[in-house]
């Protein structure tokens, strides 16, 4: 079973053979690394980029009017800060220009918190994220979904960015992608470079197929009818593990909806299972002073205020400058799983 | 190439034809600038801005421009001062006349965009955005696509003296003279010595602004912007070497800004700045290139032209409340939300 | 009665010459132009920069941490999407260094809609300011309050965002600054820069005084029974307008908040008048998708869902790329007097 | 200066007790350094980032900084490789392995940032931030402080050569040269040929990154950085010209990575690149500026004070959950909802 980031790898090694990637590219994406998590690696159209972001997003933006398909990374969300002009403005074009363009484009970027990174590798990108009109935006929970979302994102006609969540990255699934080898060690042998040197390495990729999950499409992982928790992300399995928990021990039957696409996200999915629990809770970690999930929460209370039965409500991350290194920080910044736990107790348990 | 010199600077010259040619095209650009400055006065349009004093360059790269369609035509990173640079290529001058007066048939933009912010994918034509020097970030990206493809196709992108302080300019450098990845781009700075109300004396530590390029191994040249022999060969020999060494080059071109920054400023006729207009007027009398009568005639028709122009425009329609966020996205077969185009926010949309 | 754009100037002033501000700079800040806004004309201390946003910021950090007390400007908010790894790190100084610096900036940029500015001189900046951890950000609607609200954002020892709204920057108040002589007219002619040669013009500054509005105090500007709506910037004068309106014709009384300081923004203000009405809507004209008054929303329903007698709200701008220059566009892409109307009168009315 | 000159290198000469001192400090700075890659693994503290291979230059840098607080003394905008620097300055090794074991007692970020992440104010030491490059933009901040006070102090900035690639590089030399304004600026490149798995020659097109200076009238000098009498005088050059003539300077050292990029790209110990210690243990035997049982000393005494240190920061206090919002504002007397600390939301604060 293949991780996340080896399906975003699988993901991009069949847009490069089958779906006209021409380009992947960002700061240290091609060889020897192919990439921090190695989410790049033995990638032919795979290339090293100059230390410049503004230059990485605007090199894609220049690929994507001249008809290339680029999947450029900023190396972490974190360092993405200093493009946001460009984002917008790729955005924009086609808007802009009345059509004149499209932009074709994948933005990848590993999001959130999860592995220790202190203050600049530990930041959430999709409220800021969703505030960009024009883009399209998911966030994989698992790798089957990073796999499917990616190959959208790469035939979409439009900007998509990929939130890749770092906590997840080396989690794996527990469903194989189409034509992955059912050995996870055999898979491991084919597609990830050895330690040491790699020069005269090249990968054995397996017989992928063709698999889109369409952006915009939620997924319900858990069927329940007492309430309704949304996630996307690090959080997402927190909150599966929340629910089985809740129904063990109090019998509680929570519907776990995984977001998946933070932009357009599916409000069809989220408004059905309101209507049928009547209770909601978002949870995500980005920070909660304007943060996306409160956008949602607003969608919940201009659409169905006198249908919920309890107050809808959010769970996030601390409104502080950042994450610590040190595990007290992080611990009591963004939700963990008691918080999490706790949090869909008391919406399940409220009494109007 | 020894046809019969009529005009001439120093040891270079152009054929009388060529001269009359660039002159009327000159004339046409300045009197469209003029004619829509009015409009920003009496309320046929808003803001203003555009290029009266950088006529003889811009038409000189205009018509040097290998136009059209895909990697192997030249692309165009224009600003906003280019319009004798579209004229040139063959724009009618209503096509700005309508993006100056916000109407529906704006090609360009639909009316949203200000004045001289043109996009047209038949000619390569980049939306122009109003935002400084962020054209020099995708320039290398689509001289990549070019250089790959093969041909003689290259980048031009073009800014003002002010904006190479952003790290833009820097980053268009670096990106085009990676070591074994020159690239095709043709960087034109057009340096009228202010930025708004800033002299660049004031603020620019170099002597010229393509000094720059030298660290890089980027070859340059600085060229009288409002002589035409001298940027017509600048021009063409700049593009020769990015068209054959497929590799970087800078121009900067010594221009006027003769009605001031943009209408913000008052777009008043400046005294103290050379008019290109008029210096070739001058100059096509004393080496017999034209007559009077065919000066005069130039002016009269080309006003006629824009006049003519304008009172068509003026009857065009303007757009309507459904075209807000029209062209948001292109249509996308993996999208769930929005396969076709955007309409409002997910479950929210108009149309259904 | 000053301007508001006056009152700015008059508050720098102020700043300079008895709190401290050592440096006023930006784009065309200095002479000759004195800000494109004309918000610093004819100040000792204000000085043009080069055209680079990365580079403002970045030496008004400098310019704190070596004890100077700068007062930077981005001359659009429009053009500041550049700096927002910069405006992180300012806002983390203090927290990230365990108290270490201090970070004394104010950084002042025109916002939202309001003067025909096209795609890239209509953004609002608030809800992307409210997510910058360690600012304070405030955005007054009247003179007075932009006087009182730079004071403190001068004395201050944290980076300080003034939005000042576009606008209303030439709009009068009708109270006086402390200081401020009788007739607009004359305070004209002493503080105004004339058109024109100005190289010999020196302001005659009045005789202003210190006056100091709290950075997180809001302001009721109508007191009300009925319902609550809170604003700021360019929407606040509309809402107080429809209020009075819908007092008039319908006999309802709003009570009307002007928030001023977005960060810290003032709860207690907010609940006790959402306690006493039981109805409250926000308004601003920022993009709807992840909004700075969806999370005011979110406060109200976290910990006031069941005192409320009508389904909060918020009214915003249209999450679409951008707001088009035809005012087709504007009128319908951000919140106008008829919709805020609209919107105050539903919730008024609305029956549980 | 005519003291007999002990070490030698071309025309520049350093007394061996300066010798002794420089080379103690080296030791120190790199069995700091090692340890503190031992924690990494360990899980005595988690990332570890340094400056082993720099430790020659690094210390002739500390030796000769003005060191104190305020614009008098030198302002120090420092990347992540910096230790040795740091110590040089009199920093002792526990303050840095605070930081590495995330100690409450931490003074430079209380256990929030990575190693090496210093901060200092009554030494000018500026909170060193992770985002490459920005240091650039805020050196001509302080500087200009420093220029407008009088004395001689100036402001170094220094980072690594891939970084140069950012547009901020670029700002600093932009800021530090306007007519009139020049600005003493240090600009130091420490040039290890990597930027984490991209080699410099993949991405430089300019032969020396000092070149880039020329254009700007700012000298420049390429030294061994792995040679502590070249480096000492190179240095020493450096900051006389900005001292002196309060303008910029660059220095670009070329340097080692003697443990790879950081603990995430395992930390082992490279073998193809100079040693800065063995070879000045060499040269100080070859010398005869000390003996065998001299250097074996240097060692065992650097070693046991590390080892001592460490047994004391294992037992110094983690934070506590109460420190995640600590410091996030400065006590302001115009603040009415936080003219302290924050520590919540504005109505949710933990205090009230
Ligand atoms: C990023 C950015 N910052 C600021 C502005 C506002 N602005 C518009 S034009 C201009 C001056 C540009 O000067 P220059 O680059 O020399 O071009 P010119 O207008 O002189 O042709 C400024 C500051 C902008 N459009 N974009
Ligand atoms: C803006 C930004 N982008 C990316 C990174 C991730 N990153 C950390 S170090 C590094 C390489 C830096 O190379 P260089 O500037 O040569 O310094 P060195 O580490 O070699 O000393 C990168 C890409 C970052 N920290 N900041
Ligand atoms: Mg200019
Ligand atoms: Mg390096």
């Amino acid at each position: 079973m293949a991780t996340l980031v080896q399906a975003v790898r699988m993901a991009l090694h069949y847009g490069e053979t089958h779906l006209g990637v021409t380009d992947i590219f960002g700061e240290d994406v091609g060889p020897p690394l192919g990439g921090v998590f190695t989410a790049t690696q033995g990638l032919k159209t795979a290339w090293n980029s100059p230390l410049d972001e503004r230059g990485i997003v605007g090199t894609a933006m220049g690929i994507a009017y001249a008809g290339g398909r680029p999947v450029a990374e900023i190396q972490f969300c974190d360092y993405g800060f200093n493009t946001i002009d460009l984002l917008k403005v790729a955005g924009n074009q086609r808007w802009a220009s009345a059509g004149n363009y499209e932009m074709p484009l994948v933005l990848m970027t590993p999001s959130g918190s999860g592995i220790r990174g202190s203050l600049y590798h530990s930041h959430s990108f999709e409220s800021w994220a969703s505030r960009l009109a024009g883009w399209k935006i998911f966030m994989p929970s698992r790798p089957l979904d990073a796999y499917g979302l990616m190959l959208s994102a790469i035939v979409d006609p439009n900007p998509v960015l990929a939130l890749l969540p770092k906590a997840l990255l080396r989690v794996r699934g527990d469903e194989l992608l189409p034509g992955e080898p059912e050995d996870p060690e055999q898979l491991k042998a084919m597609i990830d470079a050895p330690v040491g040197d790699r020069s005269a390495w090249q990968p054995q990729w397996p017989p992928l197929e063709e698999y889109f999950i369409p952006l915009g499409k939620a997924r319900i992982c858990r069927e329940g009818a007492d309430a309704t928790v949304v996630s996307y992300g690090r959080t997402l399995p927190l909150c599966e593990r929340a629910a089985d928990e809740l129904w063990e021990e109090r019998g509680l039957r929570f519907e776990v909806i995984d977001l998946r696409t933070i932009f357009p996200y599916d409000w069809e999915t989220i408004r059905t299972s309101l209507l049928k629990t009547g209770r909601i809770l978002f949870v995500n970690e980005d920070t909660e002073v304007t943060n996306f999930g409160e956008h949602l929460l607003r969608r919940v209370v201009e659409e169905h205020f006198y249908d919920v039965l309890a107050a809808p409500r959010v769970l996030q991350g601390k409104h502080v400058p950042g994450i610590g290194l040190n595990q007290i920080y992080e611990q009591n910044t963004v939700p963990q799983l008691p918080q999490i736990r706790q949090a869909m107790l008391e919406l399940a348990m409220e009494e109007p | 190439m020894t046809a019969v010199a009529d005009l001439r600077t120093g040891r270079f010259s152009l054929p009388a034809d060529r001269v009359r040619e660039i002159y009327t095209l000159m004339v046409r650009a300045r009197k469209l600038e003029e004619r829509m400055i009015k409009m920003s006065k009496s309320g046929e349009g808003y803001f203003w801005i555009g290029g009266p004093g950088e006529e003889a360059f811009n038409v000189c790269l205009g018509l040097q421009v290998k136009k059209g369609q895909g990697p192997d035509y030249d692309y165009l990173h224009l600003h906003y001062r280019n319009s004798a640079t579209m004229l040139a290529m063959g724009m009618e001058p209503i096509d700005a006349m309508r993006q100056m007066a916000m109407r529906r048939t704006d090609p360009h933009s639909m009316g949203r965009n200000f004045v001289g912010h043109f996009a047209r994918r038949e000619w390569n034509v980049l939306p122009v955005s109003s935002v400084i020097e962020i054209q020099y970030t995708m320039a290398p990206g689509t001289a990549l696509v070019q250089k790959r493809h093969g041909g003689d196709g290259i980048s031009i992108v073009v800014g003002g003296d002010a904006g190479t302080a952003e790290g833009d300019f820097a980053s268009c450098m670096i990106w085009s003279s990676r070591p074994g990845q020159r690239l095709p781009v043709l960087m034109i700075v057009m340096n009228n010595h202010w930025g708004i109300s800033t002299a660049a004396e004031t603020q620019h530590g170099e002597e010229h602004i393509i000094d720059r390029g030298k660290p890089f191994g980027i070859p340059g040249e600085v060229v009288d912007g409002c002589d035409p022999v001298a940027s017509w060969h600048a021009i063409a020999r700049a593009m020769e070497y990015c068209r054959r060494e497929r590799g970087p080059f800078m121009l900067e071109a010594l221009v006027s800004r003769l009605h001031g920054h943009s209408s913000s400023s008052g777009a008043v006729r400046v005294e103290n700045e050379p008019d290109c207009v008029t210096i070739l007027e001058q100059r096509m009398l004393e080496a017999g290139v034209c007559d009077r009568t065919y000066i005069a005639h130039v002016h009269e028709t080309e006003e006629a032209g824009i006049e003519q122009a304008l009172e068509q425009v003026l009857r065009e329609p303007q757009p309507d409340p459904t075209d807000v966020p029209r062209f948001t996205y292109a249509p996308s077969p993996v999208d769930a939300v929005y396969p076709q185009d955007y309409d409002d926010l997910p479950g929210r949309r108009r149309s259904s």
